[in-house]
């Protein structure tokens, strides 16, 4: 049984459509130079082939479909290495969705008109409807109009118009971070079901693995082509079994965590899966497609030679991506978690 | 509409099903095993549960792949004797139902399905290894059937088989690729002599094969001849997938290194959690992976050649885990009480794993598979594809 | 009998030793940096401790292999600017004493030895890496000199390069490795234009140099005339003992690794405790490796081939490092406050170290070799070997 | 100035002279098939060439020499694979000798008549003149003739006479081991001076890592000889960069194991060393050593194939040792020690 069904091939199809002709590498780069994202694009996307509200309930305004789709979505914007804050965004409206919250803001949120993120950091106290913390490392926290803290029993929406946010530097070129320190401000808190923080932390996990997923299919597609055309010593590269070598263990990188990814993502899917599934498959998804990605970009710089260890290349911007999505939404602990998951219950 | 189907492999699990460590150690007791082996799948066969996806014809339930699927799960946590049919109904059976003339597969298929006929593969000589193609086993011509002459080698559990699908050289005047011919061979045929050859663990499943004049049939004939290497390259590629949906085991499992971890009062050590979550990950990549390629499978693409990743990755897995067993094992792993029935266990775990680097094709032949198959990046030059077999330079 | 020599290094490094981190940084402030290399050089020259090895005739103090050594031990912790000399002391001034005219040694190598004029190696282009040999830039006969135009790329610190040794094809109508000649090239001269090479950190320390119908002397030719590739193997040879001598450094040592993990408080993690453990060993492995060959180098032998085994583990060991680096640092090695200095430090290094596994040869090319040269392994067939240049099949 | 001058050459070639004869292949399974070692080729070690007593002193009828005329005649015996008491007689040799204890004993060591081993373990109690505990994995504990337990403030021999001694099933079919259990067994113990168990460590780790390195050294030359002459496809295997490359990455461990450990063994030469540089260099060298030769004996069997892999081919005797060496005399601690040499001292 394939995760992904025709009508999941066609909305690859209009995403990669769309990216194709808006977002290749130099418009990127035009980006990138200006920071932030593409606020024309982002109309587009959420406008034209309303994907922010993929995942939204239809009756707050969404589409009501679910996780297979925003993965579809988010490998397609992993391949084109696109600034946007289409993931956090997105994640935010699962938060929101799944536990019931925010009604008034889930519609604005589908229709791409406000941009929201999401943080599982601790930092943070709530006093009635004030908040007040540090709440550091946060994707996209220069550019969201709101902020969910995930928390338990239940989780925070915030306010970020008059937030004192400082905007952090970052490895990766395409996504922002911000330091935001919280003194009083006004805040929502809502109640969510038994679990909820787990399940938002998942789907946090297998949403970036998805985006690295596409990422390390592109750029290993750029590598395989580019040792199909160098020719050294009389031939392409990629004849010689030392490249061939070791662009074939990058496809084997990929594949696999490519099989978790799907994986986890048919799980979350899935109706009814014993959460102790979904986080070992989360988890697991997020350290194989975190490694995947950065073997993968890193040793294509190695395929590519000089030329792929320029400014000019893209490969180092893909890398950049690949060692910063593996440190988001708090990555740190999956090792430890997945040995209890295997079975070594610590005492 | 799988319910009746799944009710009758539960039904027969509860009653057949052997726990693997209950079942006789394929390698302290072959002859046992094999006899058990045979037990089970004949008793498989009675229930009505053998060769689910086979066509009826030939003694096949002519199930969907999704009946399978079924199966695999019920059979979950029992015995399947993997090792020792993968080659029959993984590899043998599929070739001969894709090239098989109809009288050889009403011949030979129910007799496999039953266990009558234990399967084996007579490819590998011992000059001619990674390079297949460049085997000299002769077949002559003689009267309307061959006369053949050889050497096998690694040929797994030949000295349990009945059976074997054959690779020998029909025409020596042409390319390597073009002079081949696959042939049924009775094990029992005179002049067929078999030699256990034992491996670095101690072990003897494979064998040398000697051929000494053996007389082939017409009939003997698997699809063209000279045109073995095609029936060859269907069954290495089912190979693939069979190693892939079903990796060989090492006997140091994941969950055996749990244990381990355990007994030696390790679950709390961040060293060794750190490396079990690691290589909890390695081994969910293998099984999800085997899992995905048998769903491409049963879609009907062919995922022979992405099939080498799940090789690759499981021969890995076995040395990572052997590896963290030894480590958490300490000094007991390479120095045991002679009265520890298990204490070998961490060590052999260790010689087993770099078989899985070898059989079924080196690692090196994988990766060139992937990249020139999948990734579709140019082949080196070869100098010996357009010259006659005979001109070629080979080993000893 | 080295022991006034020691006191007069001692003295030297007491007065003028710069500790690294006290020097402009190569990556924020090429043009500081170059400039206080300049100056450091001066003052070593100024000391009478400049070129301790090379012939007095040519500015040296033609001093044994032992005192080179205890400049070492005394100059350890002062910061050396291997970075900007290796290319000029390491390679272009071996390969002129053992090529050069006496009159090109007596020209280029006292001001070399001053830092007055620095050197860099116009060796590769766009379509020749690894292929060194297929160059294509041309130096054309003209009178009793040479008109060169070409592209060259990859050009370390050229654009602070006074000169330069410049491989070019004097020969298309030969085999590739028959046509091509060495030359010394003023950066100044005209026709050459340098352009710097923005790199994935960041930084500018590569550069491409164009070269348009530039004029050189019948006196520029280093070695014979067709004899540039034997010059460029020994050039390279020597590049790759000064690489495993003196490992170009990333910023991120494991000194740095040790202060970060006492900063986030995880000198008590195991985990943590276990990988800084590895990351010892192999800077060790490194380090007295480099001791070593330097030692070969000392008593006669030719290391040239072996020396790969120190690029190829300097490469790795770096990029361990800073991947140690990414764990410790968290989510803070990936996105930094602006105001802290070192907070790019991590990513940096992760960045950096990539480039160690290209330059100065591939690591493809480097086990080559050491399969070839030291294993004696035999060679791949190549079909270009014996094509006259012009016929070669080429990138672009 | 190089570790090895021309007296080690000879040295050197009188060894490798007298195993290339005494102990091919064929002789060392022999050995391994009856069990324990070939007497009369100690014999001929000890007595023509005076090898079990080169590093004791000549007062008590050695010949003086020290750890780096050990580590060469450790290389030859680690080449040749060979089953013999050599490392566990001259380490006992070495504890006795630094420690100036056992007089009497030394000369018969080193006359080659006395076999004796060493353990670090720390299960026994002295009381008085007997011992009483556990010794377990004891290297040659079934054929030595004495045991020096390793202690502080001094250490003890124990005559294994009399002992309960059960031999081990070894990984390794070169180098037996065996559970020592003593019930009071008549002991001499000895002061040592200060720092002497540490140093004892240091010189154990050392020795074995120089049997690692010749045994490694011999099985990548064995592993390129062949690549060299096994043909497929029409050229030799060895000239396939798959092959030739991983041949590469043998000589690359190979190389600079070597490095740490001529580096030990000239610092254990050294005198006056600091004993936390030797203990540093020591451990390098085991971690390097043991690494070097589990890498180069296993993927020897990769590039020897399937012959490589029958019981035949004495690649897995040599992977066998590889795999049990690293696992003598207490090494499981190194890793952490080793981070405190680097700087991070635990609080």
């Amino acid at each position: 049984m394939a995760l992904y069904a025709p009508e999941h091939d066609d909305l690859r199809a209009a995403v990669r459509g769309l990216l194709e002709k808006a977002a290749d590498s130099a418009a990127v780069r035009r980006t990138v130079a200006a920071g932030g994202f593409d606020a024309a694009l982002w109309q587009r996307m959420s406008g034209e082939l309303g994907l922010a509200g993929l995942a939204i309930p239809e009756e707050h305004g969404g589409s009501g479909y679910g996780p297979v789709e925003l993965g579809v979505v988010l490998e397609e914007i992993g391949r084109a290495n696109l600034p946007s804050p289409y993931l956090t965004t997105v994640l935010a409206g699962v938060a929101l969705s799944t536990a019931g919250a925010a009604d008034d803001l889930l519609p604005v949120v589908a229709a791409g008109e406000r941009l929201a993120t999401v943080s599982f950091g601790t930092g943070w106290t709530l006093d009635g409807d004030r908040v007040t913390g540090l709440v550091d490392h946060v994707p996209d926290g220069t550019t969201a109009d709101r902020l969910v803290l995930v928390g338990a029993p239940g989780g925070v929406v915030v306010d970020l118009a008059g937030a004192d946010r400082r905007p952090l530097r970052t490895m990766d070129l395409t996504r922002g971070q911000a330091r935001i320190t919280l003194a009083g401000a006004p805040a929502r808190p809502f109640a969510a079901p038994h679990g909820w923080a787990g399940r938002v932390g998942a789907v946090a996990a297998v949403l970036v693995a998805c985006e690295q997923v596409g990422g390390a299919d592109r750029v290993l597609e750029t590598a395989s082509a580019y040792a199909g055309e160098r020719v050294q010593f009389g031939r392409p590269i990629g004849s010689f079994q030392a490249v061939k070598h070791l662009l074939a263990d990058m496809l084997v990188a990929l594949e696999l965590a490519r099989s978790t990814q799907q994986h986890a993502l048919g799980l979350l899917a899935a109706p009814g899966a014993d959460p102790a599934a979904v986080d070992a498959a989360a988890r697991s998804a997020r350290v194989a497609c975190s490694r995947a990605f950065v073997q993968i970009s890193s040793d294509a710089i190695r395929v590519l030679g000089g030329i792929g260890y320029t400014w000019e290349h893209d490969a180092h911007l893909y890398f950049r991506r690949a060692r910063a999505s593996a440190a988001l939404f708090g990555a740190g602990d999956d090792l430890d978690r997945l040995a209890t998951h295997a079975g070594l219950v610590p005492s | 509409m799988t319910d009746d189907f799944r009710r009758r492999c539960a039904a027969f699990f509860a009653a057949h099903g052997q726990h693997p460590e209950a079942v006789p150690s394929r390698s302290r007791d072959p002859a046992a095993y094999v006899a058990a082996a045979r037990d089970h799948q004949r008793a498989l066969h009675g229930a009505g549960l053998a060769g689910i996806t086979w066509p009826a014809a030939y003694g096949g339930l002519g199930l969907g792949p999704e009946f399978r699927r079924v199966f695999d799960e019920e059979a979950a946590g029992s015995e399947t004797f993997a090792d020792l049919f993968t080659i029959g109904f993984g590899m043998c059976g599929p070739v001969l139902l894709a090239l098989g003339t109809e009288e050889q597969r009403r011949r030979h298929l129910p007799p496999m399905l039953r266990a009558d006929e234990v399967w084996c593969q007579l490819f590998s000589e011992p000059g001619a290894g990674s390079d297949l193609a460049s085997l000299s086993t002769a077949a002559t011509p003689d009267g309307d059937g061959w006369v053949v002459t050889g050497q096998k080698v690694w040929t797994t559990y030949a000295h349990h088989s009945d059976r074997g699908l054959l690779l020998a050289r029909t025409d020596p005047g042409v390319p390597k690729h073009r002079g081949l011919t696959m042939f049924v061979a009775d094990m029992a045929a005179p002049g067929i002599t078999v030699r256990p050859l034992r491996q670095a663990t101690g072990d003897a499943e494979f064998n040398e094969v000697f051929l000494d004049d053996v007389r082939l049939g017409p009939d003997d004939v698997v699809g063209e001849v000279g045109g073995g290497w095609r029936a060859a390259t269907l069954m290495l590629a089912n190979e693939r997938v069979a190693l892939s949906d079903n990796p060989i085991g090492s006997p140091v499992t994941l969950d055996a290194v749990v244990a381990l971890a355990r007994r030696h009062g390790r679950a709390d050590d961040p060293v060794v959690r750190r490396r079990l979550g690691e290589a909890y990950v390695a081994q969910q990549e293998v099984d999800l992976f085997a899992r995905r390629i048998a769903a491409e499978v049963r879609v009907g693409n062919d995922p022979g050649s992405l099939a080498s990743v799940g090789k690759l990755a499981a021969a890995r897995v076995a040395r990572q885990v052997a590896a963290l067993a030894l480590e958490i094992a300490g000094p007991e792993a390479v120095a045991w009480d002679p009265d520890d029935p298990d204490g070998g266990l961490w060590a052999y775990g260790e010689l087993y794993a770099p078989s899985l680097s070898i059989a079924g094709g080196t690692e090196q032949i994988q990766r060139t598979i992937l990249g020139e198959r999948v990734l579709g990046l140019p082949r080196e030059p070869q100098a010996d594809r357009d010259v006659p077999f005979r001109d070629l330079r080979r080993s000893g």
